[in-house]
C-alpha cells in the first residue's frame, strides 16, 4: 500500500494573489510527510456542482501543522468555486497521489521551469533540494508568464536563495519573451552539466523536452491531463507514449523523464 | 448484534453486497493503495477481451451534470497478460473476484470463458455485451434471440456462476433479461452506460474522440432503479444493481427494486473509498430499523395499486 | 449587427429558436406573469386529451440528481375547454403555439388534430407519442409501425405543420423518426422523459404514486444529445432538441447535433427566465464569432472519422 | 401581468436564532412593496447541488431598504446549505409568489395561529394588521412547539404589542400541550366574533381546520407541499379539494378559506 488517503480537511487560509490567482492552505493532511515535489492532490469542490475531483499540485507543506498549501487559477466552474470558499470549511482530499520528481546529483545545476500554473510543484522542487543541502545557486528556477502578474508570491521563490529568472512575453517583468527563450539563453551561456525539471502549459513542455533531446539534457516534466479519477482507476488522463500505447498521467505519472511521453 | 450484510448470489456467498463495477477499479491493483479489497463484496474486474487493446485516442471521458460520458473503448492487457500478471494479485484478498468478458462475435466469449475455467480466482464471469456484433452487426445487448445463445454457449464451457450485464439501451430490459435467463444465465447485472454524447462549442468537436459515449454516475440512477424494477417482475434469477451508486440511501433504493447485490462505478472516482462508507452506514441503518439483514429488503417496494 | 436569431419549421417562422416544452409552462398564463411570452420563439402548450383529466394522485413529482422525476397523468382540461378558455389567452402574444395532443387510441389523435384544425391560433399540432396505446396495448413511441399510421392519420385532418415528439426509450429511435417521416411528420421534437424511479427508504413506497416517472432536466441531456444527432442522419425532416436544456451553451450544442430549434422544459421550473437569458446569451455568442445567424450552426458538429 | 420577478439578492445578513433556526435578511427586492403576508419566495439554493428552489414564506420586510427576512429551520440538504451561506453572498430569489391572507374586519377578533416553522407568515400578518391600525389587543398569537427552543423570536412578536400565547408540548414555556388545545380553550373562552388563520404542520392545520368547522369560525390556512416550480407550470404542488379535483398549492394558494382543502 502507498497509503492513498481520502480525508477531511480544513480551509486554513485562502490568500488571493491577484489577478485570479489564489493560494489555499488545508489542515491537517496525516500524509504530509510523504509528500514528494512533483506530486498532486485532488480536491472535492465543497458545494459547486462539478461532478468530478480538481488536481492541483501541492506549492508547499508544513509539516508541523501537518498543512498543504496548493496555488491555483481561476479558470473554470470549480476553480471559481474553490476561490470562494470560506476559512474553517471543511473539504475533502485525496492523496498524495502521482509520481515526484527524482534529485539531481550534487555535481548538476538543477534547471527549474516553470510556467504561468505550473510553477507550485517547481517550487516545493527548488524548496527540497534547498533543505537537502543542495546549493542554492546551482538551482536556477525559470518562471515565465504572459505579463507581471501571472508571475505570483515571487519574493516567496527568491526567499530560497535560488538564482530566480522571471520571463514576461510582454516584457512588463524580467526576460522578455517565452521562458523557454530564457532557458535557451542561459543554456547556450553553460552552466555545465545541467538537469531541467519543467512543468506548465503544453507548448512550453513540448519546447522543453525538445530542447532537452537537442542538447542531450536530462530530466524530468510534470505533465496535466483532465484527471477524472486521480488514482488510476478511469483510464480517462491517458497520453500517448512515445514507445506505444498510452499511459495515465495520475499514476504512471505525472513527472516522466524527457522524451518519453508525446506531449 | 450487527446485522449482517451477507448475500448469497447463484449459490455463491459474497461477505458483503457491495462490488465495484467492470472498468471503474481496474484490475484491483490502485484500489488498494486506498482501501484492503478484502472488505469489498467482490471486484468485477475491467471488460477482458482475447487480445489487449489500447482503447479510444483522448479525451475519452467528459465530466457531466451529476456524471460523466466515456468512450475508453475497452481498453485491456488481453486475457493472457490478466490471467499471468492480474489474476494473480487478487489472491490474496478475501472477496469476490467477477470478471467482465467481451468479444465481437459469440466465439470470443466462448474462448474467454473456456481459458478462464481453470482459473479458480475466477469465481464468476460476467459478460458484456454491449459491443457491435460483427456477425449480425448490432450489439447482442439489444438483441434478445443473440444475447440468449451467447450465454448458452458460455455456460457451456464455464462451470462456474454466468452473469449477463444488460444494457439500458433498450424498447424492453425484461425481454432481454428473460432471454438470459432461459440461455441459462445464474444472475443479471444491470445497467450499463446509457449512450450520450457532448459537443465543445468553441472547437465544433465532440467531447469524446469515439463522438458518442457511456453516461454513468447519479444523473442515471432513476433510470437504473425502474430497470432493476421491472426485471425483478420478470426473472428469478437474482439481479444485480448497477447506476449511480453513491450512498448507502440508493444501495437501499436498489435492494428494494430488487437487487440482490450491487455495484458501484463512477461514484469510486469522485470518492475511492465509498464502499467502505456505505458499508458501515449500511449496518447503521439496518440496525437502526432492527434489520438483521440486508438480504430481506431485496424486492420489498410498496408499489401502489 | 445584431446576429439573427429566427429558424423556420416546416415552412413556418419561429422569432426565435427557443420553445417552451409541453407540460413544463401550462397554457402560458402563468410565465406570462413572469415575462412577456412574445420574447418566445413558441410555446408548446401541455399535452391535452379528449376529455379533461385530474391526473395522478400526489406525490407525482420527485427531485433527482441534476433533474427530477414527474408521472403527472397527463392533468390537462380538456380539448373543449382548452379551445374555449386557454387558446384565447395567447391570441395577444407574437409567438407560435404548438398544441401538443395525446391520446389511448389512434382516432383519438386524428379526433383531438381535427378538433383544432379551425383554430387558427395553434399553429402546429406536436403528438405526444407516451401513452399506452390501448388498442395495441404498447406505447406508439415505440412501435415504428403504429407511429408511422398515427402520423399519416393526423396529416390527414391537420392542415398545418404536424410535429411527432419521439421517445428515448427506445433501442433504436432512428428507426422510429423514418417511420414519423414516412408517415408525413413535418418535424421532430425529442426527447421525451426517460423512464425513471426512486424509492423513498424510510416507507419504502416509491417517490411517485404512479410508481414510475419520466426522467427530465440537466442529468438527461447527454442522451438527447445523442438521440438528436442520431435522428439528424437518419432523416431530412426538422428536428427540435429537447431535453436538460439549462443555459445557451446547451443549445449550440443541440444545433451542433442537428437541431433546428429547441423546447426547455425542466429549467423553467428552476428558473423561469431561462429562454431570456438564453436568447441574449446566443446573441452573444453568435455575434462574438461572427455569426450572422443561429440557422447555420445546425448540425456542424465536427464528429471524428 | 401580476409581476413576478427572478432576481439576485443579497445575503445582508444570517442570524443564527439557536436549535437549527435561522433568520435570513436578503435585498435589494425591488417587489418588496408588493408583497402581503402569506406570500412566499421560491429561493435557489447557492451551490448545494440540489436541484429545486426552497419556499419560504416572507417573515418580515423593509421597504426602505427592500429587504425580505425568511425564518427558517434546518431539515435537509437545501436548508443545511442555506444555513452556510456567507453575508455578501448572491442569492437568486423569485417571487413573491401565491396567494395572500384577506383581512378580518375591524370587528373580529384576529386569532392567528402559528405552529413551529409556520410562525414567518402569521407573524408579518399581525404585522400588517398593526400598521393598518387593527387593535393589537384584538390580534390573538398562538404560538406552538415541541420544546422552548421552537419558539423562536417570541421577543420580536411581542413587540408588535398583540397578545402572544405560547405553547409547547413538554410545557417547557407557556401553555402545555398542542397548540390547537390552547386555541380551544381560547375559544371556549369566547372572544367574541373570530377570524382565525393558521400556519404549520398539517396535523395542526387539520385540526383548526375542523375546529373551524364545527364553530363556523371563518378564516384561513396557509398549506405546504414540494414546490417544484412555485408559480403554478409543473402542477407537482397539488392537494385535493373538497369539491372535488386538485388545486396547485403555489398558485392557487398557499393560503387557502379554512375547509376548501382535503388537509
Ligand atoms: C496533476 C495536475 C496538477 C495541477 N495543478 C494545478 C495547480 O497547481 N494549480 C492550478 O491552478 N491548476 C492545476 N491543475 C489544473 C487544474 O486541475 C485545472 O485548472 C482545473 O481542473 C480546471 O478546473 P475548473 O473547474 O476551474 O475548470 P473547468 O472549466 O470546469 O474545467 C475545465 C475543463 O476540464 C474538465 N475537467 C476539469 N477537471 C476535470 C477532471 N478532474 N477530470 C476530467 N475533466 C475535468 C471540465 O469538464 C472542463 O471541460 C492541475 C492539473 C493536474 C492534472
Ligand atoms: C409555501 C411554503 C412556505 C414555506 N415557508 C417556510 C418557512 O418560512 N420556513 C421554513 O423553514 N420552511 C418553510 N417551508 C418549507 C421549506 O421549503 C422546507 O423546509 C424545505 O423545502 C426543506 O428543504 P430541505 O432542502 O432542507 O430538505 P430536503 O430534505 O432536501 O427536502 C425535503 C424533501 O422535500 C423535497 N423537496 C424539497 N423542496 C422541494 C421542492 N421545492 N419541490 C419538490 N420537492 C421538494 C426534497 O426532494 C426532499 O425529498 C415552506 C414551504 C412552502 C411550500
Ligand atoms: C470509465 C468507465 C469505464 C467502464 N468500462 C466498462 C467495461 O469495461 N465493461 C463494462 O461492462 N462496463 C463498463 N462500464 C460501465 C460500469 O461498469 C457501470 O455499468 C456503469 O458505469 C453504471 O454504473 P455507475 O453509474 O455506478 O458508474 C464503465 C463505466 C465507466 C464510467
Ligand atoms: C412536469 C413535466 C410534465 C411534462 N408533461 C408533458 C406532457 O404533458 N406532454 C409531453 O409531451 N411532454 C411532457 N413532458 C416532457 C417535456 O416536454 C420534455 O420533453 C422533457 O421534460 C425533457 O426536457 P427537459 O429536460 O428540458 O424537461 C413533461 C415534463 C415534465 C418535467
Ligand atoms: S485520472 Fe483516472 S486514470 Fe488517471
Ligand atoms: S410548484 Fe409547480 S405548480 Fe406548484
Amino acid at each position: 500500500m502507498s497509503g492513498i488517503v481520502e480525508e477531511y480537511t480544513m480551509v486554513i487560509r485562502v490568500f488571493d494573489l491577484k489577478r485570479g490567482y489564489f493560494r489555499l492552505t488545508l489542515a491537517p493532511f496525516s500524509k504530509v510527510r510523504s509528500i514528494r515535489p512533483g506530486q498532486f492532490i485532488h480536491v472535492k469542490v465543497p458545494n459547486c456542482g462539478v461532478y468530478f475531483r480538481r488536481a492541483f499540485s501541492v506549492y508547499d507543506v508544513d509539516r508541523q501543522n501537518r498543512s498543504i498549501d496548493i496555488v491555483f487559477k481561476v479558470l473554470g466552474r470549480g476553480t471559481a468555486a474553490l476561490a470562494r470558499v470560506c476559512r474553517g470549511e471543511s473539504m475533502n482530499i485525496l492523496g498524495p497521489l502521482g509520481s515526484g520528481f527524482t534529485m539531481p546529483s550534487r555535481r548538476e545545476t538543477a534547471v527549474l521551469v516553470a510556467g504561468g500554473i505550473g510553477m507550485p510543484p517547481m517550487y516545493l522542487l527548488a524548496r527540497c533540494l534547498v533543505e537537502k543541502g543542495f546549493n542554492p545557486e546551482k538551482i536556477l528556477f525559470f518562471y515565465g508568464g504572459n505579463e507581471r502578474g501571472d508571475l505570483v508570491d515571487l519574493a516567496r521563490i527568491r526567499k530560497l536563495g535560488t538564482k530566480v529568472i522571471p520571463a514576461t512575453v510582454d516584457g512588463s517583468y524580467g526576460f522578455k519573451g517565452m521562458v523557454t527563450d530564457a532557458v535557451a539563453e542561459a543554456l547556450a551561456a553553460g552552466p555545465g552539466r545541467v538537469r531541467m525539471y519543467a512543468c506548465g502549459p503544453e507548448p512550453m513542455l513540448r519546447t522543453i523536452d525538445e530542447m532537452a533531446k537537442l542538447k542531450e539534457i536530462p530530466g524530468q516534466v510534470s505533465l496535466e491531463a483532465p484527471m477524472p479519477c486521480g488514482i488510476g482507476i478511469c483510464l480517462g488522463c491517458i497520453k500517448p507514449l512515445r514507445e506505444g500505447g498510452y499511459t495515465r498521467v495520475c499514476r504512471d505519472g505525472p513527472v516522466y523523464e524527457m522524451g518519453k511521453v508525446i506531449i | 448484534m450487527t446485522p449482517d450484510l451477507s448475500v448469497e448470489i447463484a449459490g455463491t456467498k459474497f461477505n458483503n453486497p457491495i462490488l465495484t463495477a467492470s472498468g471503474t477499479c481496474g484490475y484491483g491493483e490502485e484500489l488498494a493503495d486506498v482501501f484492503n479489497l478484502s472488505e469489498l463484496g467482490g471486484i468485477v474486474t475491467k471488460t477482458i477481451t482475447l487480445m489487449p487493446r489500447a482503447g479510444h485516442p483522448p479525451p475519452r471521458i467528459a465530466e457531466a451534470s451529476a456524471g460523466m460520458l466515456n468512450a475508453i473503448g475497452l481498453a485491456n492487457v488481453g486475457v493472457d497478460r490478466f490471467i499471468e500478471e492480474k489474476l494473480p494479485f487478487l489472491e490474496k484478498y478475501d472477496t469476490r473476484v467477477v470478471v467482465n468478458i467481451a468479444g465481437w462475435r459469440m466465439k470470443d466469449y466462448v474462448d474467454l470463458a473456456a481459458r478462464l475455467t481453470d482459473c479458480q480466482r475466477a469465481d464468476m464471469v460476467e459478460l458484456n455485451f454491449s459491443c457491435p456484433n460483427v456477425e449480425m452487426g448490432m450489439e447482442i445487448a439489444t438483441n434478445a434471440a443473440l444475447a440468449e445463445k451467447a450465454v448458452a454457449a458460455v455456460k457451456k464451457v464455464f462451470p462456474r456462476p454466468v452473469i449477463a450485464k444488460l444494457s439500458p439501451n433498450v424498447t424492453d430490459i425484461a425481454e432481454i433479461a428473460r432471454a438470459c435467463e432461459a440461455g441459462g444465465a445464474d444472475a443479471l447485472s444491470l445497467i450499463n452506460t446509457l449512450v450520450g454524447m457532448a459537443v465543445d462549442i468553441e472547437t465544433y468537436y465532440p467531447r469524446l474522440t469515439n463522438n458518442t459515449g457511456g453516461l454513468s454516475g447519479p444523473a442515471i440512477k432513476p433510470v437504473a432503479l425502474a430497470m432493476v424494477h421491472k426485471v425483478y417482475q420478470a426473472v428469478e434469477i437474482p439481479i444485480i444493481g448497477i447506476g449511480g451508486i453513491a450512498d448507502y440511501g440508493d444501495v437501499i433504493e436498489f435492494f428494494l427494486c430488487g437487487a440482490a447485490a450491487v455495484q458501484i462505478g463512477t461514484s469510486l472516482f469522485v470518492e475511492p473509498t465509498a464502499p467502505i462508507k456505505i458499508m458501515k452506514d449500511l449496518k447503521k441503518y439496518l440496525s437502526e430499523r432492527g434489520l438483521r439483514n440486508i438480504r430481506e429488503l431485496t424486492g420489498q417496494v410498496r408499489t401502489y395499486q
